[in-house]
């Protein structure tokens, strides 16, 4: 068998019925399993974020007892009176870090929509492997409970920050965290076969897998991020998985890799780490940038501006992400030689961050914009992470790394391509796919009252976090006020803390909303929103196989208003009319 | 359909002369230099030249087996290209964080 | 509430060329900024949905994209030069000056011992003079820092003087800053290092050369004294 | 072609890298055992370039000729993988489940032979952990490094060694033909890269 894979044969089994086990839980489906990630993940996100609100309160509110009695529920090894001890701070910051990015932001990204989407997008019936998928999602509950459990043994979890910097991280002498550290490197030694089994469907199933006529220029943008990324994970998590292993040594048998008391080298771990994190903040956000492309240019009803150029710059935001690790270590006593080639490097990667971003606005320009909820989201991820990616620019010169270095502006920083990047790119992904997986509409009110509340409170809440930081407020801490020149700073922290508490409460809408809709929803019909891509050419939700019939693509994704067309749209499977004559057909562009 | 693929026609070589099966001749080359390397390990070269010979040595014995083991040789060129793909990161990890540490101890 | 992007006033010698850099940057990318939000939101204004009127089909432009792609591109680089001009001068192990004042600085959880040479005039030995979370220096005089961990990273952070280093143990990193004022500023602790991080605080004390002479002098005597 | 054309003929899947995917997905998986071994094999280089003091020179400590004779017996198993690879390809059953069997055993041989080569050097004291490390030679690094990289590969030729009783298994009840032996060339590229990354342990961790 070489190329002919014959689309629909794989498991034709699937088309029976299951019966409620193999529907639901093993289920080998990709939409399934798309969608037993969205569950989980969510409730990590939710879990990340009541995590993110203890920081803020104890940063608000410092030495104030939690409110709601929540000092009753937590135990005395972590909020006596409720007061937050200053080591359960540390595990709070560090287990928010975690939750969210290993356990929300990845699986959201790469777990729900790599999912979903790719198969669809490509006219694939599945993924290439059905059983591994089904591991990779399996795995995640594993590791997250792992990563639970921590909160509950002696010691608390772990507490030496999400970057888990060696020799804090060794040994509990350093922290008081024996056991919970350990269980956070067993968890995401275990996780890291999630994405690593995921990341390889993922690859195959692009590469081998396309409907006929899907060439590689004619693959939706969703897709062509979800695979590049799907590339990251392959070769990012097993360097982290090493690291990790390597780290677990050190904790447990007593080995010396990061520990300078055997000579073992504790900036070894830093670059194996970002290494690794580098490629992951990419994992984090180029997922979302396809949703965002597919959303603006949907509800523009425009083609992408210039869409192979957004193809040239995901490929170079990736193989660019490679090289740039170093600048999380301009100040850890790094060679200063080497920080230059990482500076130059890093300031690089605006320029294919300027082509995606100048190319939305492109998108827009001239456009009949449709201001529904996906495309709010999608806008605001524009507007936020050119604010995200502006604040990397100041970090990315060494020099001005110097001051802003482990201070809240790299707090803002992270969580303005995170949160106001990343997800919101997941709200704009979730309401604008949510008809394909669910078959009902979300509520526009709802989802539009949660986007304007959200978009403002997020900005009131972290936008002071860089003038927190120019004022020199390090990160990590406790309690700014025991530093004398930060105390001037609490009322910000107040405000800040204060915007948060509304951010995090009007998430509640966004739950309210996925459940009521997902029964009460207005009936979405197999293409809502008038959109060109294979995925809305098959039934909401699509059946076991996705397609009655392998579609056949004729013209790349992004065909909206074609002139002379009366529809403004122009779905890649459509057949075109022979009598529409040669000069109305979108040619093949060279490459193609 | 897979002989096609895998080219199974030209499974011989020339081995000093001799027409061999093409594994079977790999094997010899393959053992031949791993004896070589035993040899020359133990043989007095400045430590530096002989951990690049050595590391020269091996990088060939693996190339071949990706070759001609793993069949690459007969296989479509875009999945070589993909499998040296992450040669290029490996490297370029080492060797950063190598310099580093040349820094240090300089 | 404070909103300022105004670092606080900087008294080291190569402050304010790292202050330069910060306040370039500050105006590239508001402007920048300010440039790409106005137009995205004219456009969401000027083009949003109106019956009858059609999306124009537009697939790109190549000499807009190159305008913008190579624009981006010289801007950043021009940065990364600048850059690198004033990280030289800071880092650059030539750089370092030769006349400075000498001392070590040894973090340990979580707190900092700074040791001065003693009557002997050499660090490292018996009679060194310790102060415990408290740095003296000398103003307008260049100062080697040796910066060494007992047990995790920490980082030693003094903002008004733009010295921020990581203070890895294993090793020993040497510093230099050169002090324009003479008084008290803040020295922090910005590595995460176990629980009590965020209170391993301390105070540089720049001295005029004199009392900093004086100060030293005090201190021997009081060491003396305990013996 | 035109659409039209490709309307009514042209029904096949976009060609891909033009394999079958069981035989991609091993590759792409392979391309992340690389990284994985690169963060293995990378920390030993970089930490005994760092620190060459604690690292013995060749033969001091540890035993080249056993391990010389095991690295035969590695690539021996990768010469007899890949003749039940060609067996198969002719159709000839016999031939692949004899090679496989010789691949298992000397596959199983080469972890025995490790595990002894294990218990030798525990007894001089060599050992991977700070606290407990007693051999002369420089410092811990050396056995942290050697056990970690030496003994991830020796996990990999042992979950090697059940997949192929696993694919013998059903190479004895003849579910491999001519035209379907996907499963022996899938694990065959597995087992040759563990023998490959060995080539690479070899050299460096023995011989340099
Ligand atoms: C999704 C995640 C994400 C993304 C996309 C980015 C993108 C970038 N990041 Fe960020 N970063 C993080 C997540 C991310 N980062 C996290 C989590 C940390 C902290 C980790 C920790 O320590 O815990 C961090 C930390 C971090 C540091 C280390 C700071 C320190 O610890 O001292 C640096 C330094 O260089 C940096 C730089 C950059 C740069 C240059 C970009 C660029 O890619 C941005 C490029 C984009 C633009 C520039 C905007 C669009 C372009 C234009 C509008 C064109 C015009 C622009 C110009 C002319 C300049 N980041
Ligand atoms: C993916 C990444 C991500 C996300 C989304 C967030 C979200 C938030 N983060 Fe965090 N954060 C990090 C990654 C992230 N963060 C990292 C990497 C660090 C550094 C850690 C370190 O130093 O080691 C950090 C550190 C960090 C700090 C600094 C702590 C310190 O240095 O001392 C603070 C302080 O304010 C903070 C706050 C917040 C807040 C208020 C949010 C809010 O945005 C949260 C809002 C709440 C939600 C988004 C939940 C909403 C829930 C739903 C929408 C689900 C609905 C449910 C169903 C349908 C079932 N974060
Ligand atoms: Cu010491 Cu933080
Ligand atoms: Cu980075």
């Amino acid at each position: 068998m070489s190329s002919a894979i014959p689309v629909g044969d794989s498991h034709s089994e699937d088309h029976h019925d299951l019966g409620f086990i193999r529907t639901y839980i093993f289920s080998t489906d990709h939409k399934m399993i798309a969608k037993q990630f969205l569950v989980t993940s969510l409730l990590f996100l939710a879990l990340g974020g009541m995590l993110a609100a203890m920081i803020r309160w104890q940063l608000g509110f410092p030495g104030q007892p939690l409110p709601f009695n929540l000092g009753a529920i937590l135990p005395d090894t972590m909020a006596p009176g409720g007061i937050i001890l200053p080591e359960f701070y540390n595990s709070l910051v560090t287990m928010h870090a975690t939750f969210m990015v290993f356990f929300a932001l990845m699986p959201l990204m790469a777990g729900v929509f790599g999912n979903l989407l790719i198969p669809l997008q490509i006219g694939a019936d599945d993924m290439a492997f059905p059983r591994i998928n089904m591991l990779s999602f399996w795995i995640t509950p594993v590791a997250g409970a792992i990563m639970l459990a921590s909160f509950f043994v002696e010691g608390g979890a772990a507490g030496a920050g999400w970057t888990s910097y060696a020799p804090l991280s060794t040994s509990g002498e350093w922290t008081g965290v024996y056991l919970g550290q350990i269980l956070w490197l067993v968890s995401l030694i275990v996780l890291g076969f999630s994405s690593i089994t995921g990341a390889l469907n993922y690859v195959t199933t692009v590469i081998a897998m396309r409907a006929p006529g899907m060439t590689w220029f004619r693959i939706p943008l969703a897709t062509w991020s979800l695979f590049v990324t799907a590339w990251l994970l392959l070769l990012a998590i097993p360097i982290l998985t090493g690291g990790l292993i390597l780290l677990l040594l050190d904790q447990t048998i007593g080995t010396a890799f990061f520990r300078p008391e055997g000579s073992g080298e504790p900036l070894m771990w830093q670059h194996i780490f970002w290494f690794f994190g580098h490629p992951e903040v990419y994992i984090l956000i180029l997922p979302a940038m396809g949703f965002v492309s597919e959303v603006i240019a949907n509800r523009s009803r425009k083609p992408v501006f210039g869409y192979h150029s957004m193809v040239v710059a995901i490929v170079a935001i990736a193989f660019l992400g490679w090289v740039v690790w170093g600048h999380h270590m301009f100040q850890s006593g790094m060679n200063p030689f080497l920080g230059m080639s990482f500076m130059a490097t890093t300031v690089v990667i605006a320029v294919p961050s300027a082509i995606k971003t100048f190319n939305w606005i492109g998108t827009l320009w001239k456009g009949d914009i449709h201001f529904d909820t996906p495309l709010l989201h999608a806008v605001s991820f524009v507007a936020l992470f050119v604010i995200g990616g502006l604040s990397g620019i100041f970090l990315a010169s060494a020099p001005v790394d110097i001051y802003l270095h482990d201070t809240y502006f790299i707090v803002a920083h992270l969580h303005y391509v995170l949160v106001g990047g990343s997800l919101f790119g997941i709200f704009a992904g979730i309401t604008f796919w949510y008809p394909k997986m669910f078959g009902r509409m979300m509520n526009e009110t709802l989802g539009k009252l949660h986007w304007g509340v959200s978009f403002i409170a997020y900005n009131l809440a972290f936008f002071p976090m860089h003038n927190l930081g120019v004022q020199g407020m390090m990160r990590r801490i406790y309690d700014p006020n025991q530093y004398e020149f930060l105390q001037s700073l609490q009322s910000t922290n107040t405000f800040i803390s204060k915007s948060v508490f509304v951010f995090v409460s009007v998430q509640v809408l966004f739950a309210i909303n996925f459940f009521w809709s997902m029964r009460k929803g207005k009936k979405a019909g197999d293409n809502p929103w008038d959109s060109n891509g294979l995925e809305w050419a098959c039934p909401s939700p699509p059946p076991h196989g996705n397609f009655a019939e392998i579609p056949i693509v004729h013209r790349g994704p992004y065909e909206y208003s074609y002139p002379g067309r009366e529809q403004d749209f122009w779905p890649q499977n459509e057949a075109p009319v022979e009598s529409f004559g040669a000069s109305t057909k979108p040619e093949h562009k060279p490459g193609e | 359909m897979k002989n096609s693929e895998n080219g199974t026609s030209d499974n011989r070589m020339n081995f000093l002369g001799w027409k061999v099966d093409i594994y079977i001749g790999i094997w010899v080359i393959l053992l031949l230099l791993t004896l070589g390397e035993v040899i020359l390990a133990f043989l007095p070269f400045p430590k530096m030249a002989l951990a690049l010979g050595l590391i020269a040595m091996a990088v060939y014995k693996a190339a071949l087996v990706g070759w001609y083991y793993m069949h690459l040789r007969y296989e479509p060129r875009n999945l070589w290209i993909l499998a040296i793909c992450p040669l290029p990161l490996a490297f370029i990890l080492v060797l950063a964080v190598m310099t580093e540490f040349g820094w240090l101890v300089g | 509430m404070n909103l300022s992007w105004i670092m606080p006033e900087s008294v080291s010698t190569f402050g304010p060329a790292l202050d330069n850099l910060y306040y370039v940057i500050l105006v590239i990318t508001g402007i920048v900024f300010v440039v790409t939000e106005v137009v995205l939101v004219y456009f969401m204004i000027k083009y949003r949905h109106k019956e009858g009127r059609k999306a124009t089909y537009i697939e790109g432009s190549s000499k807009a994209e190159w305008i913008w792609t190579s624009a981006t591109a010289v801007i950043v680089m021009a940065l990364a030069i600048y850059s690198k001009g004033i990280w030289d001068e800071i880092r650059h192990p030539d750089m370092f000056p030769e006349n400075a004042y000498e001392l070590n600085v040894t973090a340990k959880q979580y707190e900092w011992n700074a040791a001065y040479a003693g009557p002997d005039g050499q660090l490292g030995t018996s009679d060194d003079i310790m102060s415990r979370n408290q740095v003296h220096v000398p103003v307008d005089q260049p100062v080697i820092v040796n910066l060494q961990s007992e047990d995790v990273i920490h980082s030693f952070f003094l903002p008004q003087l733009r010295v921020k280093h990581d203070v890895v143990p294993g090793r020993v990193w040497p510093i230099w800053f050169e002090a324009t004022q003479t008084g008290e500023f803040p020295l922090a602790c910005a590595e995460l290092c176990g629980l009590g991080h965020y209170r391993m605080g301390g105070t540089l004390i720049v001295h005029s050369k004199e009392d900093f002479d004086s100060w030293l002098s005090e201190m021997q005597i009081e060491a003396e004294d305990d013996e | 072609m035109s659409d039209a054309v490709l309307a009514t003929i042209d029904r096949t899947p976009e060609p891909g890298m033009g394999v079958f995917n069981k035989k991609l997905g091993m590759w792409v998986f392979l391309l992340s055992e690389v990284m994985f071994f690169t963060s293995l094999i990378g920390s030993y280089i970089i930490l005994r370039y760092a620190h060459p003091d604690h690292f013995a020179a060749p033969g001091e400590l540890l035993n080249v000729n056993l391990t010389a004779a095991n690295t035969f017996l590695l690539i021996c198993s990768s010469v007899s993988m890949v003749k039940a690879f060609a067996a198969i390809q002719q159709g000839d059953l016999k031939g692949l489940q004899r090679w496989l069997l010789v691949t298992i055993l000397m596959g199983t041989a080469f972890v025995s032979v490790q595990a002894y080569e294990y218990i030798m050097l525990s007894h001089e004291g060599f050992l991977p952990g700070l606290a407990d490390y007693t051999a002369h030679a420089g410092g811990p690094l050396y056995g942290a490094t050697f056990y970690v990289m030496t003994g991830f590969h020796g996990a990999h030729v042992s979950l090697g060694v059940l997949a192929l009783i696993f694919v013998y298994i059903r190479a004895l009840r003849g579910e491999y033909t001519v035209a379907d032996h996907e499963g022996v060339e899938v694990i065959g590229l597995y087992w040759h890269f563990v023998d490959l990354v060995w080539i690479i342990l070899f050299t460096i961790v023995y011989l340099i």
